[in-house]
């Protein structure tokens, strides 16, 4: 069943620089989606717009659409806070807030107006697990969020956002400051997390995208250069550039 | 014209930088040590907390501390909310435009605003125009328009200090821009906004031409914001200048001087932390 | 709820342009109408200031603001330009920590204190060593030029540190001496934010009023030598704003134009250089 | 366009509101605020403090601003008691006047100065910047440095009025915004010369005799030593409740003798 669908939609920054070009793409329910591509391609770009993030710069404009169970993401009758709820997002460096862990993971479910002390410990205990964080930490809930080394800081940063128990979950290079037993951990969490859960990966490294993504696309400078099924793409890319990126070839 | 040796040149350069440098330091040094040594004897517990008596040539200042800490707080209460407020409008939910340079300059313009200007718009306005007498709140008013620039300022550099990933997280969580900002900004922007708001107390408290033509200069305690109150340095002012109660003004002097360099001490200290935090 | 919030933070960012507004509205209010009966030129050119029997000029008052300010700067900008450079270039950082705050700290001091101690301690000196009454230009010209020594040195602090290494190490690579590369490079580079820095100063010794009042003697007349009595635009407003009434005080006001003015011309040129410093 | 005037609206709201919720001084139990001359300010304060100290059921609430002030405050109910150190003018009667005191004008030079006595004329000519030193008049030392009043005070009116007569006080004078301002640079600098409040003269200072007349209480009530002027306290109507009681007080024994003690003539001579 399609989640997501990306019908012709391009987006411009303030002055007209051209970030994404004519993209056309769709996400199923629990399916991976990796997207690869260098600095600069676009891949960010279409994340921030799938959650509206791009709202709060000044001058842009878009193309097309993007829908979410069938309704335009961009139209009136989509309240951007609840769609980011329902949207969650994992950045690229791990931001934990200056707070206690448990807090931290209640961040979101108190901005939605979830009261009460035992809801809440169900909500972070749920998240905690869920990114396989919580036999980490689940004796020093109250401390600070800040002490915590960066892939489990990263992870709590997944647990926060599955603690709103969103439908999908964008992943901007959640992995790229991490060593590879931090990567590991998270590449495991997701996994388990696709059973319930749309998932957008960005990601630089080929290899990760080889292992966890259902389906791959590759962007480069706003285009999406090839779009298919993961196996498909790593073996028989049809573009000759989606060829020498995978291969290593690329600039 | 003569060539000096660079090698001596440099000496002699040196050496008047540091006698002109010891000369400035000392002077200001001196400042503060003669007005304590003259003042700290006179400052007991008598006189902090007894009444003027023969017009302030004798008794204590205790009337006069009341007077000074309703006016600041009154101050305060008007011009933290306005201040912070701008601050946040300013940095959060606009972009930098026409407009947002005109109230920058607004602010500037009115930080440069000399205090006897104030004084004179207090008295025209609160006192007469709004026929609110010499009182505690007319003074209140005028020191709030005065420290304005100072928390919009401060709050404005605590708030832009804050992480843009923090607000990223809270927006993408569903966080609405006013729980962003109350919940992720404003507890990260709170050290440098106390600060401002420290210094800004500091100024009231030192200040006479925007005070004295506002709030009066009864002797009494005030017993409401509308009563008139003598402030410290309005007390300090009038007993230099009016009396030889010189032990009396020497003592004023070193309390006022004490609670200043005290709040402005605690102000520049939570401001280097919250700068090597940053950096 | 949220665009409720925006708008209210909207009205609370524009208020600070009000305030500047109302302020300047009310000054002008009260002394506009005063100026176009009496006339700009019979004011601003007049010397005679008898306000009770119809004379209103207040040429001697803002030459008597423009001497002591410039008194002023003659006194404040070498002791505290020589201060910020020998801090920056000539000592240890060490020294330059502890020193910088300790500084800044003083632009706290209550300018009454000044004031009184310019009346205890300066204003004999010069009447026993110098003659004239000792109320006077020079009297005024050094207090002034001590209370803006904080303002000057912590700025101009701040913008020697701002030049960047490589101009130092640049010329020091060419066997320039320190004392070469400060004079030649260090504050060529950082001429504009030195003349901020000045402008600010100059900015405060204008504005200030109390600490004046106390030490120049206030005669309305153009001084003969630096030992003769002035009167500053702003001392006339605080001296005789207590008692005046009518065309009296209409004629204060005008004065408080004069001065605003004079400061906001001020404030452009400084935010002018700050802008050009940027660029 | 609108956003302006809504805003402005704004900020006049919140300024009346404030000014709204004013408490009434005329309320009871409320604080009875006395204002005007600033010569009479520290008399009546000390009168107030003593009034006080006796019952402390009253709240007197003592401000300067100057004669004109006080008479002003006291005609548009500002104030309750209105203060004032010269006679009124013609336009400005209608007011209830009590005469609580009246004051001597001492001219005063520090202590040290051999100067005993001038007349008029020779004050009125100081004054004026006919004299440049000492000398020219008798005296001994150098440039005479001579401290004035500022324009607007009660007690530069009364000054002028007496001494100066149609003449001007020279712009070169040195002017203090008090009478005790002018006291202190007096005792300070032995080459100077000012005119205060005789109450206000103490032993730093010493007050010249005019036209051969001691600046004394005595000198005063006989009639011999010409620069007094009364202090008056200004009421609209006849003085009723806190008015009346302080009024009283001042005009009774205790109050008087608070006067006199103060170096002023009692007002019931």
């Amino acid at each position: 069943m399609e989640k997501i669908r990306v019908k012709g939609f391009g987006f411009a920054y303030q002055g007209g620089s051209v970030a994404l070009e004519n993209i056309n793409l769709s996400v199923m329910r629990n399916e991976i989606l990796g997207i690869m591509g260098p600095a600069q391609s676009g891949k960010s770009t279409l994340l921030r717009c799938l959650n509206r993030m791009v709202d709060a710069l000044p001058g842009t404009s878009r193309k097309g659409s993007i829908t979410l169970d069938g309704a335009d993401i961009f139209s009136g009758e989509i309240d951007p806070d609840d769609l980011r709820r329902r949207v969650g997002m994992v950045f690229d460096v791990p931001v934990p807030l200056p707070r206690s862990i448990y807090e931290n993971v209640a961040y979101g479910p108190k901005l939605h107006g979830v009261r009460g002390r035992k809801k809440l410990d169900e909500l972070v205990e749920f998240g905690l697990r869920s990114a396989i964080l919580w036999d980490e930490v689940k004796d020093r809930l109250g401390t600070s969020a800040l002490r915590l080394s960066g892939g489990q800081q990263q992870r709590l940063c997944i647990a926060r956002t599955l603690a709103l128990d969103p439908e999908v979950i964008l992943l901007d290079e959640p992995c790229s400051g991490l060593d590879p037993i931090s990567t590991l951990k998270i590449e495991e969490a997701l996994s388990e997390l696709k059973s319930k859960y749309t998932i957008i990966i960005v990601t630089n490294n080929t290899k990760q995208a080889a292992r966890v993504s259902d389906k791959a696309a590759y962007f480069l400078m706003g285009e999406l250069v090839e779009y298919g099924r993961t196996k498909q793409i790593f073996t028989v890319p049809r573009d000759r550039r989606t060829d020498d990126y995978i291969s290593g070839r690329f600039g | 014209m003569i060539r000096l040796d660079p090698a001596l040149s440099q000496k002699l350069v040196r050496w008047v930088l540091v006698s002109l440098t010891a000369l400035t330091v000392s002077i200001l040094v001196f400042i503060i040590t003669y007005v304590l040594l003259k003042g700290l004897p006179v400052l007991g517990w008598e006189f902090l907390s007894t009444g003027a008596v023969d017009a302030g040539r004798g008794g204590g200042i205790f009337p006069f501390i009341v007077s000074t800490v309703f006016i600041t707080v009154v101050a305060l209460a008007i011009a933290t909310p306005l201040g912070v407020g701008t601050a946040i409008y300013l940095t959060e939910y606009t972009r930098e435009t026409a407009a947002t340079r005109v109230v920058r300059f607004a602010a500037e313009c009115l930080a440069g605003i000399p205090s006897i200007i104030l004084g004179l718009f207090g008295f025209i306005t609160f006192v007469l125009f709004l026929k609110l007498g010499w009182s505690i709140l007319s003074g209140g008013l005028t020191l709030a328009i005065m420290v304005l620039p100072t928390i919009i300022r401060t709050s404005e550099e605590a708030i832009i200090a804050v992480p843009q990933n923090r607000r990223d997280v809270s927006t993408s969580l569903g966080g609405t821009r006013w729980q962003t900002v109350t919940r992720v900004v404003l507890p990260g922007a709170l050290p440098g906004i106390v600060t401002g708001i420290m210094l800004s107390v500091g100024r009231c408290i030192g200040e006479t031409a925007a005070v004295i033509f506002t709030a009066g200069s009864a002797l009494g305690t005030p017993t409401s914001i509308f009563a008139s109150g003598r402030t410290l340095a309005v007390h300090f002012y009038i007993l230099a200048t009016e009396t030889d109660a010189f032990g009396m003004a020497y003592g004023t002097a070193a309390a006022l001087i004490i609670a200043i360099l005290t709040i402005n001490t605690l102000a520049y200290w939570m401001m280097h932390r919250i700068m090597r935090k940053y950096s | 709820m949220e665009k409720l919030i925006e708008k209210g933070l909207l009205v609370i960012a524009y208020s600070s342009i009000a305030i500047l507004f109302i302020i300047t509205f009310f000054i002008f209010k009260e002394g506009l109408p005063f100026i176009f009966r009496e006339g700009l030129g019979t004011i601003l050119g007049g010397v005679e200031w008898r306000p009770t029997k119809g004379e209103f000029g207040i040429l001697p008052m803002v030459v008597g603001s423009l001497l002591v300010t410039g008194g002023a700067l003659v006194i404040g900008v070498p002791l505290g330009l020589s201060c910020a450079v020998f801090l920056v270039e000539f000592s240890k950082p060490k020294v330059r920590r502890i020193l910088k705050p300790a500084i800044e700290l003083l632009a706290g001091i209550p300018s009454v204190v000044y004031g009184f101690l310019g009346v205890i301690l300066l204003v004999p000196l010069i009447r026993v060593h110098l003659g004239g009454p000792g109320l006077s230009l020079l009297a005024g010209s050094i207090i002034l030029g001590i209370m803006i020594l904080p303002t000057i040195i912590s700025i101009s602090i701040d913008v020697l540190e701002a030049v960047p290494q490589s101009y130092r190490e640049g010329s020091i690579a060419l066997g320039a001496t320190t004392t070469q590369t400060v004079s030649m490079v260090v504050l060529k580079a950082a001429r504009s934010g030195i003349v901020t820095a000045v402008i600010l100063g100059m900015g405060r010794a204008i504005g200030e009023t109390m600490a004046v009042i106390m030490v120049t003697g206030n005669a309305v007349a153009f001084p003969g030598s630096i030992l003769d009595s002035i009167r500053t635009l702003t001392s006339n407003i605080g001296i005789e704003l207590a008692y005046a009434s009518g065309d009296h005080q209409e004629a204060l006001f005008a004065t408080g134009v004069v001065l605003f003015v004079m400061i906001m011309v001020l404030n452009l040129v400084a935010s002018m250089t700050r802008k050009k410093r940027i660029r | 366009m609108f956003r302006t005037a809504a805003i402005l609206v704004f900020a006049a709201c919140l300024l009346s509101a404030a000014a709204c919720q004013r408490a009434d001084p005329n309320a009871a139990g409320g604080v009875m605020t006395v204002a005007g001359s600033t010569s009479i300010q520290p008399f009546a304060e000390m009168l107030a403090e003593e009034f006080m100290a006796g019952h402390p059921e009253f709240n007197i609430n003592i401000q300067g601003g100057g004669s004109s002030a006080g008479i002003r405050a006291a005609q548009n109910g500002a104030a309750q008691i209105g203060m004032s150190s010269r006679n009124l003018k013609e336009k400005e009667k209608g007011l209830h006047e009590t005469a609580i005191a009246s004051d001597g004008i001492a001219v005063i030079v520090h202590r040290d100065n051999p100067l005993r006595g001038l007349s008029r004329a020779e004050v009125a000519g100081i004054f004026a910047g006919d004299y440049k030193s000492w000398k020219e008049i008798g005296g001994e030392g150098g440039t005479i440095h001579f401290v004035a009043r500022e324009e607007g005070s009660g007690t530069r009116g009364a000054f002028e009025e007496m001494v100066m007569g149609d003449r001007e006080i020279s712009l070169r004078a040195l002017v203090q915004a008090s009478n005790g301002a002018v006291r202190e640079i007096i005792a300070r600098d032995p080459a100077s010369i000012g005119y205060i409040s005789l109450g206000l003269v103490d032993d730093r200072v010493r007050a010249l005799a005019v036209d051969g007349a001691e600046a004394t209480r005595r000198q005063i009530m006989d009639g011999q030593y010409k620069l007094s002027r009364p202090f008056l306290f200004l009421s609209r109507e006849e003085p009723t409740g806190t008015a009346k009681a302080f009024i009283d007080f001042i005009m009774g024994p205790r109050g008087q003798e608070l006067l006199s003690s103060e170096g002023l003539i009692p007002g019931g001579q």
